[in-house]
């Protein structure tokens, strides 16, 4: 009963660390296009 | 403008006119031909061997069709090599023609090459693992096998078709084909052992079958075009 | 006079890459239009547009004022296509593969209609030997007897000098002169300025994907076309 | 801003539900008693997950053949998308189906596989349809031609799938195995805990997919600002 209930949290945990990990790639991508959007203005 | 203008050939003409084409060339190498017989024969000689003793009914209908199913897909890959080597393919785009036509004709091209790999080696097959029950049921058997192969040529062609596009070609064929074909191996092999070995009843996996022919020939004809067009 | 080609705004972008970007393109009866333009113009995507072969991303072919789609099989009766490949199969003779077009053409007397033309291309002492045996030249008069087989008023021609012997030149040069009665019209794709020059009515230069200069023969002269042409190959060429 | 609100509204639901469906799996919802033996049977909890996993890849793939439809009547590169993430969401839930089904059956049946029972060889073969739709989508080069094809193919593939079922039960009543299990009456109590968990999976999915589509959405627009540059 615990080692299942403990294979529940660790596949939990997985899904959503992903989950996570999406979002930090989400900002990170969102962030470099808000900077070259910038350099582009400052070039034209 | 009308120079010469001909009255043009009707869809099944067409049709026939690919066939015709692809079986003259055929004759012309018969490269596909025998290595499709050959391949189907050593796989049936190998799995004679993975089984000490007489394979039993069920067993050696499975046998058949494993080696019919793999010979088939040397065939359906060569299919669509062909017209791509010097560019036919476009030859036959821009024809006045259906897109369908090409479908149905490379389709029955591929039914007819299997169906005749199979028709030769049945008699092979009854010689060298004792199964005379081949020669007294043969309507019943060729009905099965051009049930079963109806199957394996109409996915395979649209298969094939794509395939070729691929930078795998030959080994992507089967990884797709195999899952797609799986229902109907299990229909055919169950209704090819009935026939050996008459027990309980295959009106079912004859119907299974049936809707699987009705179903993968109608999806590939309207999908066809999106295929080969660019 | 509705022409018999119209082009309009034609697009065609495969994935990210935009390879015609709004071609406009009027040809009327009996011209011969010769498309210049360095490679990567654009200029085999516009040609098999033509023949239906690629299906345009925005934009409209228009056959005689009717519009190219689904339904316009008999719109491909009219036109033959000279392409970069032969559309032969190498297994079947000269004489099958073109009894196999015919056919599907729906060409009457299909027989002496080929010997006809396997007589005019010089093929005949080999119309029973198969394909692969060929060389480049036979396989390219074997082509354009294909391309032809059915009379199409509409003729179009991708490159067809390329990779040609003199003898090949010559006899395509000649089938050519034959063919052009005036009715037949002809888009050819070339980068020999000589040769295009030659043959055409109308000047024209795809240029990534837009044509950039159309003028009919009787307005510039070889020498000015060929400075024209130069100026679009160099200035817009990327510089390595 | 709308965007970020609604991040933060689904993330904060998938933490919550996450221990809420762990409560209710484990403590909420009543052990099952094995019929073969009628002891306490604490594997069965397995089903929970199981069930869940199953039903939402067979959703990933349904809308992978919807996408795909939509694919070839409008050619849209988000349709394209949608069908390419969600083929690769269903491998990741049917992987899960077919590692937790053959630990559930190995504690009912004894074994871990039964060739007989269509639920578990059906997610196999669709696990296998899907790989070869991916391999298909890697190993064609042009984009537009990649999509057609994946798109032609991911409509073939799913009309299979209720073939392939239908096939594996009918081989089932001409092969009976030793035992079937058919998952008859649930207590009402694991039927919370069960629709809860399932919620929470589909979810999950719709996450993943969502934010799968950013990413790559955002990648294009990238590349496209650098190509500017």
């Amino acid at each position: 009963m615990q080692t299942l209930m403990i294979a529940y949290a660790v596949v939990w945990a997985i899904i959503f660390g992903y989950l996570v990990v999406q979002y930090m790639r989400i900002s990170r991508l969102e962030n470099e296009i808000e900077n070259l959007k910038k350099a582009i203005e400052r070039k034209s | 403008m009308e120079v010469g203008k001909g009255k043009r050939a009707g869809f099944l003409r067409q049709v026939f006119y690919i066939v015709a084409k692809d079986f003259r060339a055929e004759l012309r190498t018969k490269e596909l031909f025998n290595s499709m017989f050959l391949f189907a024969m050593l796989a049936l000689v190998i799995f004679n061997f993975s089984f000490a003793g007489k394979m039993p009914v069920r067993v050696l209908s499975g046998a058949m069709w494993v080696s019919f199913l793999f010979a088939s897909v040397l065939g359906l890959n060569r299919s669509f090599v062909k017209e791509h080597e010097k560019g036919c393919i476009e030859g036959l785009l821009i024809a006045p023609c259906e897109r369908s036509v090409i479908y149905f004709g490379k389709f029955l091209g591929n039914l007819l090459f299997i169906f005749l790999v199979e028709l030769i080696a049945l008699p092979l097959i009854s010689i060298f693992f004792s199964r005379s029950e081949i020669f007294s049921k043969p309507f019943e058997l060729a009905g099965i096998l051009v049930l079963g192969s109806f199957a394996i040529s109409a996915i395979g062609t649209i298969l094939s078709a794509i395939t070729v596009n691929t930078r795998t070609r030959e080994l992507l064929l089967p990884i797709l084909l195999f899952p797609l074909i799986l229902p109907v191996l299990i229909a055919s092999v169950e209704v090819t052992a009935y026939i050996f070995q008459p027990k309980g009843s295959i009106i079912q996996w004859l119907r299974l079958i049936g809707i699987y022919d009705i179903i993968f020939i109608i999806v590939p004809y309207l999908l066809f075009d999106y295929v080969v067009e660019e | 006079m509705t022409p018999v080609i119209e082009v309009d705004r034609l697009e065609k972008s495969f994935g990210h890459k935009k390879a015609l970007r709004g071609v406009n393109l009027k040809v009327f009866e009996g011209e011969f239009i010769v498309l210049f333009g360095p490679n990567g113009a654009g200029k085999t995507t516009l040609l098999k547009s033509i023949s239906t072969l690629i299906r345009p991303t925005r934009g409209r072919i228009l056959f005689k004022g009717k519009e190219i789609d689904d339904g316009s099989i008999s719109l491909r009766e009219t036109i033959g296509l000279v392409s970069h490949n032969t559309l032969l199969y190498e297994d079947l003779t000269a004489f099958e593969n073109l009894l196999f077009y015919a056919r599907m053409y729906g060409v009457p007397n299909p027989k002496q209609k080929i010997e006809e033309l396997l007589h005019m291309v010089g093929l005949y002492h080999r119309k029973d030997d198969v394909v692969r045996t060929f060389s480049r030249g036979m396989l390219q008069r074997l082509t354009i007897a294909r391309a032809i087989l059915h009379d199409p008023p509409v003729l179009l021609l991708d490159e067809p000098y390329t990779g040609l012997d003199v003898q090949a030149m010559k006899i395509l040069d000649d089938l050519l002169y034959n063919l052009k009665d005036g009715l037949r019209t002809f888009i050819m794709t070339s980068h020999d300025i000589q040769k295009g020059f030659e043959h055409a009515t109308r000047l024209a230069i795809l240029h990534s994907g837009e044509i950039v200069f159309d003028k009919k023969k009787e307005e510039i002269s070889v020498l000015e076309f060929e400075e024209e042409f130069w100026k679009w190959v160099k200035e817009k060429e990327p510089v390595f | 801003m709308n965007k970020k609100a609604l991040d933060i509204i689904l993330y904060g639901l998938l933490l919550i539900g996450m221990f809420v469906s762990l409560y209710l799996i484990f403590q909420y919802a009543p052990p099952a008693i094995n019929p073969t033996n009628n002891q306490t049977w604490y594997e069965q909890k397995i089903f929970y997950v199981h069930v869940s996993s199953a039903w939402t890849g067979f959703l990933a793939f349904f809308v992978v053949a919807v996408a795909s439809i939509i694919f070839l009547r409008n050619e849209s590169r988000i349709a394209d998308l949608v069908a390419q993430t969600s083929a690769e969401i269903g491998i990741v839930f049917t992987t899960l189906t077919l590692i937790s089904g053959p630990l559930w059956a190995k504690s009912f049946w004894g074994r871990y596989w039964d060739w007989s029972e269509p639920r578990l060889v059906t997610a196999l073969i669709l696990w296998f349809l899907y790989i070869g739709y991916l391999i298909l989508r890697s190993s064609v080069g042009e984009d537009f031609r990649r999509a057609r094809f994946a798109a032609v193919f991911g409509i073939i593939a799913f009309l299979d799938v209720p073939i392939v079922f239908l096939s594996v039960r009918w081989y089932r009543a001409s092969h009976p195995p030793l035992l079937v299990f058919e998952p008859g009456g649930l207590d009402p109590s694991m039927k919370v805990a069960f629709f809860f968990t399932l919620f929470i999976f589909t979810v999950f999915y719709v996450v993943l997919l969502r934010n799968a589509l950013r990413i790559k959405l955002l990648q294009d627009e990238l590349n496209r600002l650098k190509e500017v540059i």
